[in-house]
């Protein structure tokens, strides 16, 4: 199982980097969002992989998951969760200011030094 | 003072008994708890719910859902054999207007809702209107006896409910 | 004796944010003044922490009353007091500078994000714990998103795109860094770390070893080391003014967490990591100057001779951090306040001509600004002190820095020397282009009419004052700066702060 | 009794697991979008619904505990499916459906999904046009 | 006994089914087939879930069974919307 | 502390003229004056003392840890230098009061002299030799601007660069070389340095430092091949250049060289390096000065020639040349000065100093004639003026030492100096002076006022007093300084005669007629010299500026050109490189955790993540299909976490998942809804590359940690321990969020309101006037749009699931502490409800009819938030302490009430109004797109019969 876990943990981060190597912003944030879920798996199997052992009191539970990587898993997605809605924000309003959503400045209708500001 | 305890009651009892689901289990404070979110929460979602038509005949609105219950469970063993026995080359799908004499929004949504989740069909879209349904019909040989079906089995009962 | 005032410069600006989002988000003047009013009591707050971490051991402040490592505490000590106090004087100046230039009215929510980003920045001095480090990372970012934008228009909106997304990579790279640590030591407190990390078995050397340079890695962003240093100018060179200025002390948060982590727990003399972390840093930090100078020398625009200053100035700091000995790093301290102080200057003076201008090229000669000759003596000190020529404090962290790592002499001082001299050239160039090229091309004292902006001077003065300051009380300073290095290298006295338990 | 609602259960969860495959089934073997939207609407909803019953059944005879959530879940499943339904229906009527392959609607209207007059004569003409 | 062999096929039937609804989320003639296939998808998944809960004796996941319904109805209806009007909230 | 004081006074000095400049001009200068006069007299009250042989010092701590201190010293060497600047620096306040124009800024040129004048007289005092490094890098800045003091000539700007450039640079060396020298010696002290020469040059760092200190010392004071700056910078004013470049700021190289020389000099090295450097620059300018036709030029070139002389003589090593060199120093000093401001006199007056257009000004200009004879006459050497006596004294020298065992080679060369010296100078006066008056003079040319020929002529009589008496008037402070430079008592004899036996003399003879013959032959020798192609130093040194500025530009610019991919791409392959060569050169131990057992539906389960994955890489320019294939992800990654016994994750998960791809939905309404093939199919499978060298790295890592035990006892045991009974819930992830850990659910839930202002002040700024309005004011939809906007069924269906939506979040809220659930969770329940009901009847609608302050929400929450935690303060606990305890309340059930809730209550409170306000700003962008805003919570109303509004509509 771990293998499965590391091996989807590489094909998410390897998807969202080729996504955020593309030049247009939305792709570029899809990366970041799969490269968000990689990272959050990838945090997440630091306290190593357990099932039926819900890290909530129970009799007899026979133990329990490490609770602290969840808790630290919890907090990265709702950063992530409003980094993403900010740069998602962002990339529209480059997008309506500029008239296009390209992502590098150097193929740009004005130059990206030198230009006015 | 009950009127305004609870503008919605038939809402307020479902909120209650789906607290008491939620909470699993039978305690004082589950029910003060619930009682408290069966008249608050009306009250918070009421300005979107204008015009709450009147439920006029409660049993009869049950009788209607253990009947389309029962349809339900016929649908799926329709739509079963069709999706595994019949040749797809034989499926003889259509459209099929349904014009229908109901006005109340939440009964006519009751009846598309039926309409969909019993035997072949499925309600897909409205006339700008409002007076007909356009339905899908997966296997509809005849389409004049699924309007005559829908009319006469569901919407006679859900006028009698709510108009 | 635990201080809550420790706890402050966290919740002071994190609290009047809040109520300026609640209370007075459409009310600038109210925000004016609550904002200076709780930046002036950051101010004084962290001069009162400063003088009590001088003279105490380390101080741990448990939140939740949770012993460490498994709360989350707060350490003061001399180098997060300080670099507390140096942010509480940055954006008392910055703040002054903004309402005397009506940046804040620009755009909306200027005073919270900027309360918010002081919180993120205090926060992540002053936190003891990894994974909170990056938690207030986050909150500092995200604060410096909004600030980047201000204003929106075009260059600045789709520069502030590609400052997110990249930063982004960079937290993305810090959780990973994060979550091998957890793996490997089961930790998360620094000074466990420290203790943990030195007492691991041959198996988990090549992992940790991984997990250190990743994570120093991340803090190579934030200080835009080479070949991470690519959004810097990008950025810098689009924010407004004031942000920029602010973002001066942005890049120092790399070079303090690198000082932390790489004295604490990854020192030259650990039996893993050994000086892994040196060796990579020092080539990065040297191409990082050498890329910095190049950038003032070949600017195009005043605002990007501005960004590429930084960066040249936290190559210098990288330069001497990597060294990590105590001289090197009270060398790299005291660049790192003089290099604050003078960046932000350097901004804000930036910042000043452009608002007198239709733009900031460097390429074309244009009419002569309003106030030019005020200006132009305030561009000239900032570049000297940004340069490192005497008799500012830059020449005398230069010197700091070239004393400090005399072992390795030929090299390292030829790069800092010749790139000091292409920074000269670099500025002499700029300066005689905006203020006196200008002359050429138009009558003399036929200046355009621009309001004076008092304020703005005077956070300009000040700023430039506490460059002066530096400069004469170098002797003083650097005593106390020597105490804070000697006492980062003590590391046990930040080990026992926490009174860890026994290790199992 | 055990046995019985053993038997039951069992019963139960093998419906359930033969409707859920039908549904989904259905998907991959029925010819067009507007045939294939019916498998699952309903043979999935009504395999999980069974699926749910028997897992709330389940507790409550063999665990001793009375979960409810079971219950809750089914409903909120059977309530929402013919929205979806209508929802996947209009989006394809709108994306692949010519409105003269539809039938007429009797009443002189066209269907909604196709009348820009829907649009255009709803609104309260609230446009927010003028720069701040 | 015999439950455990009807958990198995059902198992069997629910994952066997959402790897049907995989194959149509990839092969899919138009976007409503896949927003319909995913949303089959997530019935298929919640009842593994509750399958799961079975079979492993523990209600600690019907909570986040219950949401996958809700999330799943709720984006469902964005896709379609956008399908419909772009703008899903106007 | 006096001599401290005479260092600072001009600096202090300097903030005066910026001052008094309203009171006029003379006020200024006065004031100027009064302060250089002040420094004098201090220095003059030391003199005695200095003169009797004792070195006064002042010593001043500064920065005792780095050894750079404000001490000061004055001996011979110091009085003499300190004495020139200032006793000069007088001369030039006053004569430039008369000689800027009116509309020249003067207060602002007082300003830069003091400082200049500040940072020489600090350097010839500096005990330090860092202190001195500041004053010497100090006088490359103050001289900056006093060369490009008339902003409006392009020459005194690029000349000022130049001047910076070399003078700045040597400097740089210089900084280097002093700290290897401080290093050797163990103190920047220079009283300590001076004492250490054996250890200074028995180290193997002598030669580099001898080297950068050179550098330093070549470049300030213009020698070969650092000369060509100095010409540039004469598009100074003329104070300036009487001062800097002839009295003073060429000199602070001679004068180092002359305070090194007790422990640099003497070594075959130090010869051949200065002694040679000199004589080439001796020859070499002089010769250059003689075809010079501007008389600035003439001098200029004249000063290298005469700078080279003296450093020629310091490099001979012995203490004869060092003292010629001192006297030297002196005698150039005054006559150089002099003719300095009477070229620019002439300048003033006949408004040129092209020599070509001058001549015959003899007697137009008497005054500055007699001036410019004497001064000219002993820089050419003749007896009996000043000039002659250090002239001949330098010969003598010369002629007596030998390089490379040839014993004439120096001798002859420095009689050719001399020679041309004869030439130039006397080209001055003939050129300029003689000859018949000229009737095309650009203006007409008459003596000055006293003002201006006064400084001059008090020079031109010190050049025939020294010369006449030179042991009255000169020999005593040669003696002192020359005894400073070498370290002993000197006692100097200088006299006119030195017999017939004197090689000087022949030599001396041999320059004059050579001069002379030069002069006549001038015409000629002009023409020859034109004809000869030679480098041009600013084409040289502009031909290697621009470039190397270009090529800078280039690199810097072109590797930050905003191309975000290539950024990221570099940066992941450094993380990826320097990873694995950390990973490379580590032990590493496999792994030897037993591996979990791979079930058929977790396999399926991985199945799908992958599979989903790769089709968003494939079909990721459909950006809608992403996006489902994005819930396919999410969805698969929640799945995961409710399997591997993260309840809490998975519902976290799944809710952020529909939020996240809601408000990606909002947005990619207004983005191009496909993505344009742009790249290569080289650059796509390069990009591929690093994709896969990022995956299987992160993979390699996950897998090789996951495999592995924790070396240590996880703190998260104490969590697990302590949850229920110190923290008060039996969810100990949760417990973990606003107890163990509540501080960084503090700063998260900070994170998530700052995202929302952001997002709120960027629509406000999208919204102003400019594009991004004119974009949506003039926005169409780029898609079909079907007919309704709100169907019925779903307003319908919504009006019960909203209800029991809102219940379900209350629920999840209340039981986090204890079951998976929680504050955060139920505010995206929530926000997720009412997104709902926004898709059902519209945000304006729906937010018309619950007024809401979102703003307020995520403000209250965090507060809430904060005040939670602060509570612990007044029970004088640390922030975030919990409490918690159980209470009954009749007839109620035992129950349980923690601050933690309230805490989590700030959480709701902050996560709700933070989704809602990124909302309410995405709606009012599509408002003002041109969608409008319905009153009807449907578009179809069959009750009625017939669309709604219609009425109204119409
Ligand atoms: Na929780
Ligand atoms: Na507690």
């Amino acid at each position: 199982m771990e293998a499965l876990v590391a091996s989807a943990i590489g094909m998410m981060t390897a998807a969202g980097v080729y996504l955020m190597l593309r030049q247009r912003t939305f792709p570029v944030i899809v990366g970041l969002t799969l490269l968000t879920y990689a990272v959050n798996v990838f945090l997440f199997t630091s306290g190593r992989l357990a099932t039926n052992v819900p890290a909530i009191y129970g009799e007899g539970a026979p133990g329990y998951a490490d609770p602290l990587p969840q808790a630290l898993v919890l907090t990265a997605i709702v950063i992530s969760f409003g980094m993403t809605a900010v740069i998602v924000m962002m990339a529209l309003g480059a997008f309506l200011e500029a008239g296009h959503d390209k992502v590098d400045m150097n193929d740009d209708d004005t130059p990206a030094n030198g230009g006015q500001k | 003072m009950l009127r305004r305890l609870f503008p919605h009651p038939l809402l307020s009892i479902l909120l209650f008994a789906t607290w008491m689901l939620l909470v699993n289990g039978f305690k004082i404070g589950s029910l003060v708890m619930a009682l408290i979110l069966a008249i608050v929460i009306p009250k918070l979602t009421a300005p979107y719910w204008p015009n709450r038509p009147p439920l006029r005949n409660i049993p009869a609105f049950a009788g209607y859902v253990l009947l389309v219950m029962w349809d339900i469970v016929k649908a799926n063993i329709e739509v079963a054999r069709i999706v595994l026995f019949m040749r797809n080359e034989n499926i003889r799908s259509g459209w099929v207007a349904v014009p229908i004499d109901l006005k109340t929004p939440e009964a006519i949504t009751i009846l598309a809702g039926t309409i969909t989740m019993t035997p072949g069909t499925v309600t897909s879209d409205m006339s700008s209107c409002g007076r007909v349904l356009l339905i899908h019909a997966l296997h509809a040989p005849d389409p004049d006896s699924i309007v005559h079906d829908i009319k006469t089995r569901y919407e006679a009962r859900l006028k009698r409910i709510f108009e | 004796m635990m201080s809550h005032w420790i706890a402050a410069p966290v919740l002071l600006p994190a609290i009047m944010g809040a109520l300026i989002v609640l209370l007075m988000r459409n009310d600038l003047l109210l925000q004016r003044v609550f904002s200076l009013v709780a930046s002036f009591a950051l101010l004084a707050v962290s001069l009162a922490l400063l003088i009590a971490a001088s003279t105490e051991a380390p101080e741990v402040y448990r939140l939740g009353d949770w012993p460490a490592p498994f709360g989350i505490v707060l350490v003061l000590d001399r180098l997060s007091a300080m670099m507390v106090l140096l942010t509480a004087v940055l954006a008392v100046c910055v703040l002054l500078y903004t309402i005397g230039t009506n940046w804040d009215a620009r755009g909306r929510h200027f005073h919270a994000l900027f309360q918010f980003q002081l919180m993120g920045i205090c926060g992540a001095f002053l936190t003891g714990d990894a994974f909170n480090l990056f938690v207030f990372f986050e909150v500092l970012l995200i604060a410096s998103y909004g600030l980047m934008i201000h204003a929106g228009g075009k260059d600045r909106l789709r520069a502030g795109v590609q400052y997110v997304a990249f930063n982004l990579v960079g937290s993305s790279l810090f959780l990973f860094a994060l979550a091998a640590i957890y793996s490997i030591t089961g930790t998360l407190n620094i000074a466990d770390l420290a203790v943990k990390a030195a007492a691991l078995s041959e198996g988990d050397a090549a992992l940790f070893r991984v997990a250190a340079v990743m994570l120093m890695m991340v803090f190579a962003i934030k200080g835009a080391l080479v070949p991470l240093q690519f959004w810097l100018p990008g950025t810098y060179s689009n924010a407004p003014g004031p942000v920029a200025a602010l973002f001066a002390v942005m890049t120092k948060i790399g070079a303090y967490s690198v000082i932390r982590f790489g004295v604490l727990v990854l020192p030259p003399s650990h039996p893993i990591t050994g000086t892994l972390i040196a060796d990579l840093m020092l080539p990065a930090a040297l191409l990082t100057l050498i890329i910095g100078a190049l950038g003032i020398l070949g600017a195009t625009t005043l605002s990007r001779l501005a960004a590429f200053a930084a960066v040249a100035s936290m190559g210098t700091a990288f330069i001497a951090i990597s060294a990590f000995t105590p001289a090197s790093i009270s060398a790299a301290l005291y660049y790192i306040v003089h290099s604050t102080l003078a960046g932000a200057a350097l901004f804000l003076i930036v910042d000043l001509v452009v608002d007198r201008r239709a733009h900031d090229s460097l390429r074309d000669a244009l009419p002569p600004i309003a106030q030019a000759g005020l200006i132009s003596a305030l561009f000239m000190v900032s570049a000297i002190a940004t340069a490192g020529m005497p008799p500012l404090s830059g020449f005398i962290g230069k010197l700091l820095v070239l004393d400090a790592l005399r072992d390795s002499a030929a090299l390292i001082w030829s790069v800092i020397l010749v790139t000091s001299l292409i920074m000269i050239v670099g500025f002499a160039r700029a300066g005689s282009t905006l203020f006196w090229k200008a002359h050429a091309s138009a009558p003399e004292g036929d200046a355009p009419h621009h309001p004076a902006q008092a304020l703005a001077f005077v956070a300009v003065g000040l700023l430039l004052a506490g460059l002066v300051g530096l400069t004469v009380l170098a002797g003083p300073v650097i005593d106390w700066i020597e105490g804070t290095s000697a006492g980062l290298f003590d590391t046990s006295a930040y080990i026992n702060a926490n009174q860890l338990p026994e290790v199992k | 009794m055990d046995q019985i609602v053993e038997y039951f259960l069992a019963a139960l969860l093998v419906i359930g697991g033969v409707f859920a495959i039908v549904g989904s089934f259905g998907l991959l073997k029925l010819p067009t979008t507007m045939q294939r939207l019916h498998a699952p609407t309903k043979a999935t909803t009504i395999g999980v619904g069974s699926a749910l019953i028997s897992s709330m059944l389940y507790f409550w005879f063999f665990e001793g505990t009375l979960s409810w959530h079971e219950l809750m879940i089914t409903l909120f499943l059977f309530l929402t499916a013919p929205i979806t339904a209508n929802f996947i229906a209009k989006a394809q009527l709108h994306l692949a459906v010519k409105p003269e392959d539809l039938p007429p609607s009797g009443v002189g209207t066209a269907w909604a999904t196709f009348d820009p007059e829907v649009e255009s004569v709803s609104p309260t003409l609230i446009r927010d046009r003028a720069p701040d | 006994m015999i439950l455990n062999y009807a958990l198995d096929f059902a198992f069997l039937c629910f994952g066997l089914g959402l790897a049907m609804n995989l194959y149509r989320v990839f092969r899919a003639p138009g976007v409503p087939d896949r927003i319909l296939a995913l949303d089959t998808m997530v019935i298929n998944v919640l009842a593994l879930i509750v399958l799961y809960g079975v079979r492993t004796g523990s209600g600690v996941n019907f909570e986040a069974a219950l949401l996958f319904a809700m999330t799943g109805f709720v984006s469902t209806v964005a896709y379609c919307k956008f399908v419909l009007r772009g703008d899903i909230i106007e | 502390m006096s001599l401290a004081l005479i260092a600072a006074l001009p600096f202090l000095g300097a903030l005066l003229p910026g001052l008094m400049i309203r009171a006029g001009k003379n006020a200024c200068a006065l004031v100027t004056g009064s302060v250089t006069a002040l420094a004098l007299l201090m220095l003059g009250l030391n003199a005695p003392a200095v003169l009797r042989g004792e070195v006064v010092q002042t010593r001043i701590e500064w920065i005792p840890s780095l050894g750079l201190n404000a001490n000061f010293f004055l001996d011979g060497l110091g009085l003499l230098f300190a004495g020139l600047i200032l006793g000069i620096g007088l001369l030039i306040i006053l004569y430039a009061r008369f000689y800027l124009a009116k509309s020249d800024p003067m207060g602002q040129f007082y300003t830069y002299l003091m400082l200049f004048q500040g940072a020489m007289v600090g350097i010839v005092l500096s005990d330090n030799i860092l202190l001195l490094l500041v004053f010497w890098e100090l006088t490359s800045l103050s001289s900056f601007l006093l060369i490009g003091y008339w902003k409006h000539l392009p020459e005194g700007r690029q000349g000022a660069r130049m001047a910076l450039t070399v003078t700045g640079g040597g400097g740089l060396a210089m900084i280097a070389g002093m700290l290897i020298l401080g290093n050797i010696a163990g103190s920047y002290d220079l009283s300590v340095i001076l004492q250490n020469k054996e250890a200074i040059q028995a180290s193997d760092w002598y030669l580099p430092a001898l080297i950068l200190i050179l550098l330093g010392c070549f470049t300030k004071s213009a020698q070969f091949p650092f000369h060509f700056w100095l010409p540039h910078a004469m598009a100074a004013p003329t104070p300036v250049s009487a001062y800097l470049h002839s009295a003073t700021m060429v000199k602070a190289g001679l004068f180092l060289m002359a305070r090194m020389w007790p422990v640099l000099s003497g070594t075959p090295e130090w010869f051949y390096i200065v002694a040679t450097t000199g004589l080439i620059t001796m020859v070499m300018a002089a010769k250059i000065a003689l075809f010079k036709d501007d008389l600035k030029a003439l001098l200029a070139f004249s000063t290298v020639s005469h700078l080279g002389l003296i450093t020629m003589l310091l490099g001979f090593g012995t203490a004869e040349a060092a003292t010629v060199a001192v006297f030297h120093i002196i005698n150039h000093a005054t006559f150089k000065a002099a003719l300095f401001m009477s070229a620019g006199i002439v300048d003033h007056e006949a408004h040129t100093r092209d020599l070509k257009r001058l001549g015959g000004l003899r007697t137009l200009m008497p005054i500055t004639f007699t001036i410019v004879t004497i001064a000219s006459l002993s820089m050419a050497g003749i007896p009996p003026l000043n000039g002659f006596l250090s002239k001949e004294l330098m010969l003598e020298e010369a002629a007596h030492t030998a390089w490379m065992a040839n014993p004439w080679l120096i001798g002859v060369l420095a009689t050719i100096g001399a020679l041309f010296s004869v030439a130039y100078s006397f080209r001055f006066i003939a050129h300029a002076f003689l000859g018949p008056v000229r009737s095309d003079y650009p203006a007409k040319p008459h003596d000055p006022g006293f003002g201006l020929w006064a400084a001059p002529a008090l020079l031109a009589c010190l050049v025939i007093l020294i010369g006449l008496f030179p042991m009255l008037t000169a020999a005593w402070l040669v003696n002192a300084a020359a005894s400073a430079v070498t370290g002993a008592p000197v006692a100097v004899k200088i006299t006119h005669w030195h017999g017939l036996y004197a090689p000087a003399l022949w030599m001396s003879l041999a320059a004059i007629g050579g001069g002379l013959m030069a002069l006549g032959l001038h015409p000629r020798l002009m023409a020859l010299w034109t004809a000869t192609p030679r480098p041009e130093a600013k084409r040289i040194f502009d031909g290697l500026m621009e470039p190397f500025a270009t090529l800078a530009g280039r690199i810097a610019n072109g590797l930050h050109d905003g191309a975000l991919t290539r950024y990221i791409a570099i940066g992941t392959l450094a993380i990826a490189a320097v990873c694995y060569y950390a990973f490379d050169t580590g032990t590493h131990a496999i792994g030897t955790r037993d591996l979990m057992p791979v079930p058929p539906v977790p396999a399926l389960g991985w199945l799908s993540l992958v599979l989903a994955t790769l089709a968003i890489v494939i079909f990721h320019r459909n950006r809608l299909l992403t996006l489902v294939l994005v819930g396919i992800v999410g969805l698969m990654v929640s799945v995961g976490f409710a399997y591997f016994s993260a309840p809490d994750l998975a519902l976290t998960q799944i809710s952020v998942e529909v939020a996240t791809i809601i408000l990606m939905l909002l947005a990619l309404n207004f983005l191009p809804k496909a993505t344009p093939v742009e790249s290569a199919p080289l650059r796509r499978t390069w990009d591929g590359a690093i994709a896969v060298i990022a995956g299987v790295g992160i993979a390699a890592l996950a897998y090789a940690l996951m495999t592995r035990d924790p070396a240590f006892q996880a703190i998260s045991d104490f969590h697990i321990t302590n949850s229920k009974p110190g923290g008060g819930g039996t969810n100990i992830v949760n417990v973990i969020l606003v107890d163990f850990r509540g501080y960084d659910t503090f700063g998260e839930i900070i994170v998530l309101g700052i995202a929302a202002l952001v997002i709120f002040a960027l629509t406000e700024a999208l919204l102003r006037a400019g594009p991004a309005n004119d974009r949506l004011l003039a926005w169409k939809p780029d898609q079909r749009r079907a007919g309704d906007r709100h169907p019925m069924m779903l307003v319908v269906a919504t009006r019960v699931i909203l209800p029991i939506a809102l219940m379900v979040g209350f629920f999840i809220f209340l039981r986090g502490h204890n079951e998976p659930g929680g504050g955060f969770i139920a505010g995206l329940i929530v926000a997720i409800a009412l997104v709902m009901q926004y898709m059902a009847s519209g945000f304006a609608w729906t937010a018309a009819r619950q007024k809401v302050d979102y703003h307020a929400l995520i403000a209250c929450g965090v507060l809430i938030a904060a005040a939670t935690g602060i509570g612990a303060w007044f029970n004088g606990l640390p922030f975030l302490t919990s409490a918690f305890g159980y209470f009954t309340i009749w007839p109620l059930e035992e129950f349980e009430l923690a601050t933690a809730l309230l805490f989590d209550i700030g959480v709701f409170l902050t996560v709700l109004g933070a989704v809602m306000l990124a909302l309410a700003s995405l709606s009012r962008i599509g408002l003002r797109a041109g969608e409008t805003v319905n009153t009807q919570p449907f578009d179809i109303d069959p009750s009625e019969g017939r669309t709604l509004n219609s009425e109204e509509a119409r």
